[in-house]
């Protein structure tokens, strides 16, 4: 089969505070799906803080090994990929982080993302072939040129540092790119341009996404399938205007009861009564373990 | 108790009637490569009972204005300039930035109660929740350190806690929960004003429908008044009567919440407005706001949005537009027209462009 | 490299506290560089540090800015080869320490496992072991007594503190975003590790040697003034044993304790003004406080 | 006493009533429980144990020569020297009231010959045949082999004797690996009152059924012995306070300085040597080359600035050494000043140039000389610290030899790693002393028999000759040397010859007498031997320090 | 781990792990402190084992040094020192090979619980020469360690508190200034000027050796006469140190939200700053002072030596001089379980200490 697929991904963790209690803690449970390069399509994966969904998607990445399940690629397990194919794996997967702040080496300069694509991937015979190859990625998500080369993360926006990051995904044309909340930390007004673009690639470049988010709204704008994860697996799947429009799984009725919608007439109070209750509370939050415990040794 | 009943009544009679005047504030921040004027000139009116929504893009200067209304602003931020006029029952108003000491202790909390951003981190870790209300409680009443224990679990009730969570410390608790502590904490004396900056952003979508419902309930049932402070226009679309929204240090436009989302009149909430998307209904691609954000150490000349603005002309990048009522269609009445800082409408004639 | 020649003008503007500790330290190195020259010029020519050069115990004078010793050499001469050597064991000793720290810490905190519990565990024993003490007996019992070895032995001891530090660093920075951005960007762990981390951790490894290099010296020092130093060189804590020992003060030729003594202060005040000038441009919270 | 007035706040650092105390100053302790003297640290020579505890038969004064019968009242050789007979002092009892007869002498000959783990224990197996007691008062001991020296054993030359006699009568009953001898019974004329660990301090109190008080009837009711404090500025302090009466601790020039600022109740020794004169050892072994060679000795000994060295470096100006010994009245029967003007040694660097060139080690165009193509290196090693006076020798010579075109260094090891390297023969050339010589020089030139000597890698210890000289008539003479007795008048010129086969061969090279200045505070106690009535040894870690401590009187209040 | 290879263990070793572990989950405190101790033990093991392999590979051994003391004054032939080395390489558990040293020495202390015979004052034990010393390491250090802490606290506070005033700034440069002095420097200067020069304090000893040691308050006022100088340099420095950690933590904690939050319900500053800001900064300071507690019977080697102080540190360099390896070895044994054991108690108090630690 063509594309990735993860088949009884199971992920443990035995978090430090754990490690004296010796329970563990299934950050992801039991989750197979698959991404198929063809059609091109955008696929969400929703869930609450803490459901495990960065946690799926390093582990596509190939960052993080999974305690039990495999992930395949074109029908082989990445873990067994031989050099020469695994090469054309990281090709063709790529990312693009939540945090545009910690995406990049405040040593560098903003350009050495594009310019170690281009070395590593071997994008351009010549210096200037790469530098046309950057413009022309920059262009394509909006970006001038002068506004970003030779300067440091910093003295870029929130917004503008999430667009080169997408610029190298254009700059690299995967197959696939594993977006993982990019969106979560923009304002409003530029989260819009930048799932606009996404919207291009998938469009232009038939790049499939796996779009991973906590906002059902977004995951709406972009359209295509939906996944929603809760306590580490999938509870729910299917099409985003039959998920998102007739939910069937309590988890998933919650959670769209409780997204505020952005019109003042349609206030939930002036709704029918609270959709939570004080039980239905406890039992929804995940009881997520302190991984980091204050003055623990 | 009693006493407080008879507050709340007076403060019901009292809704409408001004609270705060904001008036030409100016808040800066000292840094190494300059002075970051965060927040740059802002007038603002906030009436008793009402719940006002600031609205604005990260870095906008929300917080810092927030900060300076409860005189909190902490080096290496300054007051620059400005009035900050607190309007008390039966009294004389004050200008908030003139008292100090003692005095400005006997202000807060009983009349100014604040939800910082970030509330999770705002309870002592070492200390139990009953005894950081009691602290607070001790400190503004002459009531006896039993009589404060006695509220707690009263007050816990009301934002929906079991009297347990009295007992138990900070990191017991759940995001929610902490978020609720806090909230009860601010109304055990009844403020008159509640500042709630970002009360639900790092909590997840239910989580924040109970505090954002809590709060509008708190609002009916003591007359309080309420500032909420998010970028999340949906939040404001739940539960703010009025909403300011900022950009670049200063109010852009301030106009009753339905004005906002249906009419609004400044290019940018325009942007910012067009820019949500909605769940069902037809999927149509939103435009977004293009640009960068200004840096606060170096505004840009003029309207500060012109560079961003899809209809600048000219003027805005020279004159700096006046903050104006603008008359709106659906509201007749003088208090219900907008207020908006556009060069669209300070011009007749381009008013008319406009529309 | 503009990247280089820029971080060390940030440096040096961070503060007048950096700036006061580079002189400081500048001048130390410059007098370390040209130390024959200014001892051949004390000595107007001829040797000042021979044996009975001048008379003993001179007190200070203008032919002997800072009078003579036991044996009628030149104090001020004494000073200035003391300080090289005090410096030099302090380079290499830093250096060492320094590099022994960051091999262990980013062996230990990038690969993690078995091998970070393994080498963590090490560096957590050798930390509760006392190090003076073993540096007594070892600079007791030692037989090889280059400048070098003496380097080594005290670095010996002073590498699980800059292991340490660097390996939560190292921890801290393993998972940041942009690392494992060059992980799918198919860098190698070690492009990965003096590409990607290093760079961010030099502030780090930089203080870390200045400690080091300035703990090493104290250390040899604190040895010599109990008269336990195992070198036979000059340095400056073999002239406070003497001071001490040949009863300099009360024979009034205070020049032998206080020359010592204002030097190693002088150091040690330029790596503490620097360390603290960077912390407080580098640490936001510090900054806050100091409203800059 | 000018002490007291000079700080009337400072308190007495002796327990006792200072008045009637004699406060030795020395330098650390470590013991305080255990007094066996045969077990590693067991005792500490210098805590008062050898000097007002512990007594041995004879006691030889170096200053004056002569030997002062004690316990022992003489000593007899049979003809062939094979046997020794010991008469001791019918009076002397323990401080426990037992009688110290001749039983007890050879319980403890036999004792240490029968535990080799004990410390001297070695040299009784070796020499000692066995031991009788004819009569309470005479002990006969047998020798393996002839030895007109073996009575050297029982008397206080330099700091001790050879054999300490311990009380069969508490001995017998203990193991002598572990017995702490605490307290420690004796038979001097003061017991141990008590040891303060915290104070680094021994506190003995005169007893009053002494045995010899006819003799030696000491006024100091206590002796203090206690730890210098490290430092000079607080050990001046205290000088001036008068809290202590005797040290070696006080640097010359700080005393004279104390002096020269008016302190009245100060006096400075400095007449009395040390016993062993500085001196070069140079390694003879044939494997050395030139080293090997006596002209090569001679011509190190060239360039050493004796001179130099006696008045500048070391720092009390001291006496330059001609003789392998010291300058003592009672080793002048030893010298011989014509030999002395033969050889003498003087501080000539072109001497030396032209003895190196005469052998071959000729000057290179780069300065150096070489031998047979080599170039010539030396190191000049040391196990004082750097800065001590030896050290500055050391560096002196290399210098010195940097100069004339050997290139030389210098070398401080560390006092085991040096004695290890001195005994195995690693070395070139090294400061040392020359101590053989206490009663005769017969001892000295023993060191230089080729028999003893030992292929470098070797431990050379056993037979002493460490510098492995193997020069043909130094050895005849040392051996003749060894079977003669050394009080015969005949054996002079054998002697004479002996300091001459030395001279010409000169493995060891004398270089100045060291002198450890006493310094006394006479603010209590009067009566000290000093520079102008030097009668008696007056360091105080010495056994013959129980005499000063005998003539001390009451200082005379002004 | 454990879940990911289920079938390698048996049935009953599964049971017995899933029991261990429901016990585990029960008393999570128990088993805390059990895996603590463990671990304890474990680190105390392991040091102990690199301290004595450190020493053993050193050049030179305790015998060679006292032969060569013995050679030093002419008692001693090479031939008969075979028997003598032999005899005390065994009473030294210096004979066998290495290992067989180490596993004898490990008897000896862990089994026998003692440190072997000294050389300084043999046959007297190690551990009597040490328990000899320690009483004034522990009673010059701890005190001066505590006091130190106390006021270092106090004024660091006030400094942290008054972070805004020149002054505090100040006062803050020259306590940095000061806090890496190392203490001998200080030690030196003031044994100068005060007991040499003006003669205001005792310069060496630690009491008056005209009084016996008993609980007298002679005794007690001599010791504290004699003790003050040397505590002092200790006291100065230390406290700079204090000082300086308690100012950086109060500025961290004065940054927090609850401070702010504190501020912002109204608080009297003397509230917020005992309830809220140094309540919080206590903990480490706690922590910090327990360990450094901890490392007070490494002596203080330089102050000692300098004072002429009879505590731990002296001893260890004479011990060190004498190459004395029981002794050496037991005090850097006893600076070890001193600083691992300060360590245990803290981290097992902990959650007592700050409610936010927890091991469940
Ligand atoms: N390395 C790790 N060790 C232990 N626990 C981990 C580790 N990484 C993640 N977890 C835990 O696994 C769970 C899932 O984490 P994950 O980051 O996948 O959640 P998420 O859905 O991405 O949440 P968020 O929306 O907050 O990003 C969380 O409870 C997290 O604390
Ligand atoms: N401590 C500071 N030092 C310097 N500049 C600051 C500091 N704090 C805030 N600023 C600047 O002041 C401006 C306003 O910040 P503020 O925190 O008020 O924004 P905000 O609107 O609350 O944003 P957010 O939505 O991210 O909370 C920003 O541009 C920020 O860069
Ligand atoms: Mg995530
Ligand atoms: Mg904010």
């Amino acid at each position: 089969m063509q594309g990735i697929e993860l088949d009884n991904i199971t992920q443990t963790f035995r978090g430090a505070a754990m490690r004296s209690t010796g329970s563990e803690f299934k950050a992801v449970d039991n989750v197979s799906f698959s991404l198929d390069a063809d059609p091109p399509q955008i696929v969400s994966l929703v869930g609450q803080s803490g459901s495990g969904k960065s946690t799926i998607a390093r582990i596509i990445l190939g960052l993080q090994k999974p305690t039990s399940g495999s992930v395949t690629y074109n029908g082989k397990d990445i873990y067994k990929l031989s050099s020469k194919e695994y090469d054309i794996y990281r090709r063709e997967v790529q990312p693009v982080f939540q945090d545009p702040y910690g995406i990049f080496n405040p040593f560098y300069r903003v350009d050495r993302v594009f310019w170690t694509a281009i070395n590593k991937f071997k994008l351009a015979s010549s210096k200037q072939k790469g530098l046309a190859l950057i413009e022309e990625a920059l262009q394509a998500v909006d970006l001038r040129p002068e506004d970003v080369l030779k300067r440091y993360p910093h003295q870029l926006s929130g917004g503008q540092r999430q667009r080169v990051m997408l610029a190298r995904v254009h700059l690299l044309q995967p197959k696939f790119i594993i977006a993982d909340e990019p969106v979560s930390m923009l304002d409003a007004a530029v989260r819009v341009l930048f799932l606009n673009i996404l919207l291009d690639f998938k469009q232009k470049y038939g790049m499939t996404t796996l779009f991973i988010t906590h906002d059902l709204s977004t995951a709406y704008y972009v359209g295509g399938e939906i996944m929603v994860i809760s306590r580490g697996q999938i509870v729910e799947r299917g099409s985003v205007d039959t998920v998102l429009v007739q939910p069937s799984h309590p988890y998933t009725q919650m959670l769209l009861a409780s997204v505020p919608v952005p019109d003042p007439d349609a206030r939930w109070h002036e709704k029918t009564e609270s959709p939570l209750k004080q039980e239905e509370e406890k039992a929804v939050i995940p009881q997520i373990p302190d991984l980091e415990v204050p003055g623990s040794i | 108790m009693a006493k407080n009943a008879l507050k709340t009544v007076e403060k019901k009679t009292a809704v409408g009637s001004p609270l705060l005047d904001i008036e030409d504030l100016k808040v800066y921040y000292n840094t190494i490569s300059g002075v970051a004027q965060a927040v740059d000139g802002v007038n603002l009116q906030i009436k008793r009972g009402e719940i006002l929504g600031i609205a604005g893009e990260s870095g906008c200067g929300k917080s810092t204005l927030t900060t300076a209304l409860l005189r909190l602003t902490k080096p290496p931020a300054y007051v620059a300039a400005g009035r900050i006029l607190f309007y008390p029952l039966n009294q004389q108003p004050i200008n908030l930035l003139e008292v100090d000491g003692p005095d400005l202790r006997a202000f807060r909390w009983r009349n100014l109660a604040y939800l910082p951003q970030g509330s999770m981190s705002a309870l002592n870790p070492v200390l139990r929740v009953k005894d950081q209300f009691s602290d607070v409680m001790l400190e503004h009443s002459e009531m006896s350190k039993r009589d404060a224990l006695a509220m707690v679990p009263d007050l816990l009730k009301q934002v929906g806690l079991e009297a347990y969570v009295a007992n138990m410390y900070p990191h017991e608790l759940s995001g929610g929960m902490k978020q609720r502590v806090t909230l009860a904490m601010a109304i055990a004396l009844e403020p008159d004003l509640l500042v709630a900056d970002e009360p639900t952003t790092a909590l997840d979508v239910h989580v924040q429908r109970v505090i954002i419902q809590m709060l509008a309930g708190l609002r009916d049932k003591m007359g309080m008044t309420v500032i909420i402070v998010t970028h999340d226009m949906a939040v404001h679309a739940e539960l703010a009567d009025r909403v300011a929204v900022m950009y670049a240090g200063g109010v852009v436009e301030v106009g009753d919440v339905r004005q906002i989302f249906k009419a609004p009149k400044h290019p940018y909430t325009r942007g910012l407005i067009g820019s949500i998307p909605r769940i069902g209904g037809e999927r149509i691609r939103l435009g977004g706001i293009g640009g960068n954000t200004p840096s606060p150490r170096n505004w840009p000349t003029g309207c500060r949005f012109h560079p961003r603005c899809p209809q600048a002309m000219p003027i805005c990048s020279q004159e700096t537009p006046a903050f104006l009522p603008v008359a709106n269609e659906a509201g007749s009445k003088v208090e219900l027209q907008p207020l908006v800082a556009c060069h669209l409408y300070s011009h007749p004639e381009a008013e008319g462009t406009s529309r | 490299m503009r990247r280089f020649i820029q971080a060390i003008r940030g440096f040096w503007s961070a503060s007048h506290k950096v700036q006061i500790g580079i002189v400081i330290l500048a001048f130390f190195i410059l007098v370390a560089l040209f130390h024959p020259l200014i001892n051949s010029a004390i000595g107007h020519g001829s040797d000042p540090l021979a044996v009975s050069a001048s008379e003993a115990w001179e007190l200070p004078n203008a032919q002997h800015l800072l009078g003579t010793d036991r044996y009628g050499r030149d104090i001020l001469a004494m000073t200035v080869t003391a300080t090289v050597a005090s410096l030099e064991v302090g380079t290499i000793a830093g250096l060492l320490s320094t590099i022994i720290g960051v091999v262990v810490a980013f062996v230990a905190g990038y690969k993690g496992g078995k091998l970070d519990s393994f080498l963590s565990g090490f560096t957590d024993i050798i930390l509760v072991v006392p190090s003076f003490p073993l540096l007594i007996t070892l600079s007791a019992y030692t037989t090889k007594v280059s400048l070098f070895f003496i380097a080594l032995m005290l670095a010996i001891f002073s590498w699980p503190f800059a292991a340490r530090t660097i390996r939560s660093q190292v921890l801290s920075l393993r998972n940041r975003p942009y690392v494992e951005l060059a992980k799918v960007t198919k860098l190698n762990d070690f492009e990965i590790i003096f590409m990607e981390l290093l760079p961010n951790l030099l502030p780090f490894i930089g203080v870390g040697f200045a400690s080091a290099a300035l703990g090493s010296i104290f250390a040899l020092v604190g040895l010599e003034v109990i008269g336990l130093g195992p070198s036979g060189t000059l340095d400056l804590g073999l002239m406070l044993n003497w001071a001490q020992s040949w009863g300099a003060l009360t024979l009034g030729c205070w020049p032998l304790f206080v020359a010592p003594v204002v030097v190693l202060t002088l150091l040690f005040l330029a790596v503490n003004l620097i360390n603290i000038g960077l912390e407080e441009v580098y640490n936001p919270r510090l900054r806050k406080m100091a409203g800059a | 006493g000018g002490g007291q007035s000079q700080n009337q706040k400072a308190q007495s650092i002796v327990p006792t009533p200072r008045e009637q105390t004699l406060v030795v100053d020395q330098t650390d302790f470590t013991v305080f429980d255990s007094f066996n003297p045969f077990i590693p640290n067991g005792w500490q020579t210098n805590a008062g144990f050898d000097q007002v505890s512990q007594e041995y038969l004879f006691y030889y004064n170096l200053v004056t020569g002569e030997t002062k019968p004690w316990l022992g009242k003489e000593w007899k050789y049979n003809a062939n020297y094979t046997s020794l007979t010991l008469t001791l002092n019918p009076k002397a009892h323990w401080n426990d009231g037992q009688p110290l007869t001749s039983k007890d002498v050879k319980f403890s000959i036999d004792m240490l010959k029968s535990n080799a783990a004990l410390a001297g224990g070695a040299d009784f197996q070796r020499f000692v045949k066995d031991v009788t007691t004819p009569d309470a008062q005479t002990v006969v001991i047998n020798l393996n082999e002839p030895d007109p020296r073996f009575h050297y054993f029982f008397i206080c030359g330099i700091v001790s004797a050879r054999l300490r006699i311990m009380p069969e009568h508490i001995w017998s009953k203990k193991d002598p690996m572990s017995f702490q001898n605490n307290p420690p019974v004796m038979s001097g004329p003061y017991k141990l009152d008590r040891t303060i660990p915290a104070q680094f301090m021994y506190v003995w109190k005169k007893d009053p059924n002494y045995w010899n008080k006819d003799e030696l009837d000491p006024k100091p009711e206590y002796v203090v012995y206690r730890s210098s404090p490290k430092s000079q500025d607080a050990e001046v302090g205290q000088f001036k306070q008068a809290q202590f009466d005797i040290t070696t601790n006080i640097d010359y020039k700080q005393a004279s300085a104390i002096k020269n600022t008016g302190y009245a109740n100060i006096s400075i020794i400095t007449k009395f040597v040390d016993p062993c004169p500085r001196a070069f050892a140079i390694n003879c072994d044939p494997s050395k080359g030139l080293l090997a060679d006596p002209r090569m000795h001679w011509a190190i000994s060239y360039l050493v600035d004796r001179k130099q060295d006696g008045e500048k470096i070391w720092p009390v100006p001291t006496p330059v050494a001609q003789f392998p010994w010291a300058n003592y009245q009672g080793n002048d029967k030893w010298s011989n000043q014509e030999l002395a003007s033969k050889y003498q040694l003087t501080y000539d660097p072109k001497k030396a140039a032209a003895l190196l060139d005469e052998m071959g080690a000729t000057l290179g165009s780069n300065g150096k000389r070489s031998y047979q193509g080599k170039p010539l290196h030396y190191e000049v090693s040391t196990s004082s610290k750097v800065g001590d006076p030896e050290y500055i020798f050391a560096q002196n010579l290399a210098d010195e030899l940097n100069k004339v075109g050997i290139d030389a260094t210098v070398r401080y090891y560390e006092g085991a790693t040096w004695q290890d390297r001195f005994n195995q023969g690693n070395f070139d050339i090294t400061g040392y002393y020359i101590c053989g010589n206490v009663f005769d020089p017969g001892q000295l030139y023993t060191y230089f028999e080729t028999a003893k000597t030992k292929p470098i890698g070797q431990d050379a210890t056993a037979g002493g000759n460490l510098t492995r000289a193997q020069y043909k008539d130094l050895d005849e003479l040392a051996r003749k040397l060894d079977g003669s007795d050394p009080s015969d008048p005949k054996n002079k010129g054998l002697y004479d010859q002996a300091l001459e086969a030395f001279y010409k061969n000169l493995p060891y090279i004398p270089i100045c007498q060291t002198v450890y200045p006493s310094i006394v505070n006479t603010s209590y106690w009067s009566g000290w031997p000093l520079d102008d009535n030097l009668n008696q040894v007056p360091l105080n870690w010495w056994g013959q320090f129980l005499f000063v401590i005998g003539n001390l009187k009451p200082a005379a209040k002004s | 781990m454990i879940t990911s290879k289920p079938d390698r263990l048996g049935l009953s070793g599964r049971q017995v792990l899933s029991a261990y572990r429901s016990w585990r989950t029960a008393h999570p405190l128990i088993a805390y402190a059990i895996r603590r101790f463990i671990a304890y033990l474990f680190t105390l093991w392991a040091a102990f084992t690199v301290t004595f392999f450190f020493f053993r590979l050193i050049p030179g051994n305790p015998i060679a040094g006292y032969i060569q003391s013995l050679q030093a004054k002419q008692v001693y032939n090479a031939q008969a020192s075979v028997d003598m080395v032999k005899y005390y390489n065994r009473i030294f558990g210096l004979d066998g090979n290495l290992f067989q040293q180490y596993t004898h020495y490990m008897y000896q202390v862990f089994i026998q619980h003692d440190l072997g015979p000294s050389l300084l004052s043999f046959p007297t034990p190690s551990q009597v020469l040490i328990m000899r010393a320690l009483p004034w390491t522990i009673g010059l250090l701890g005190l001066a360690t505590i006091i130190a802490w106390v006021l270092g606290i106090i004024f660091g506070a006030l400094l942290g508190w008054k972070r805004d005033k020149k002054v505090a700034d100040w006062v803050t440069n020259i306590t940095i200034g000061l806090s890496h002095i190392p203490y001998y420097f200080v030690a030196l200067i003031l044994v100068f000027f005060l007991a040499y020069q003006m003669n205001l304090f005792p310069s060496t000893a630690a009491y008056d050796p005209g009084i016996d040691p008993a609980i007298s308050w002679d005794f007690i006022e001599s010791v504290v006469e004699h003790g003050l100088l040397p505590a002092f340099s200790i006291v100065v420095i230390g406290m700079c140190g204090w000082m300086l950690s308690t100012r950086m933590l109060l500025v961290t904690i004065l940054g927090e939200d609850y401070l702010t939050f504190a501020e912002a319900k109204g608080l009297k500053p003397r509230q917020i700053l005992m309830r809220y800001a140094l309540r919080n900064c206590y903990l480490p300071q706690i922590t910090g002072l327990g360990i450094t507690l901890g490392t007070i019977f490494n002596g203080n080697v330089l102050v000692e030596q300098l004072f002429v102080y009879p505590g731990i540190g002296n001893l260890f360099v004479t011990a060190v001089q004498q190459l004395d390896y029981n002794t050496i070895q037991g005090i850097v044994a006893l600076a070890i379980f001193g600083v691992l054991t300060a360590n245990l108690i803290i981290d097992l108090l902990l959650p007592a200490l700050d409610p936010r630690v927890k091991y469940a």
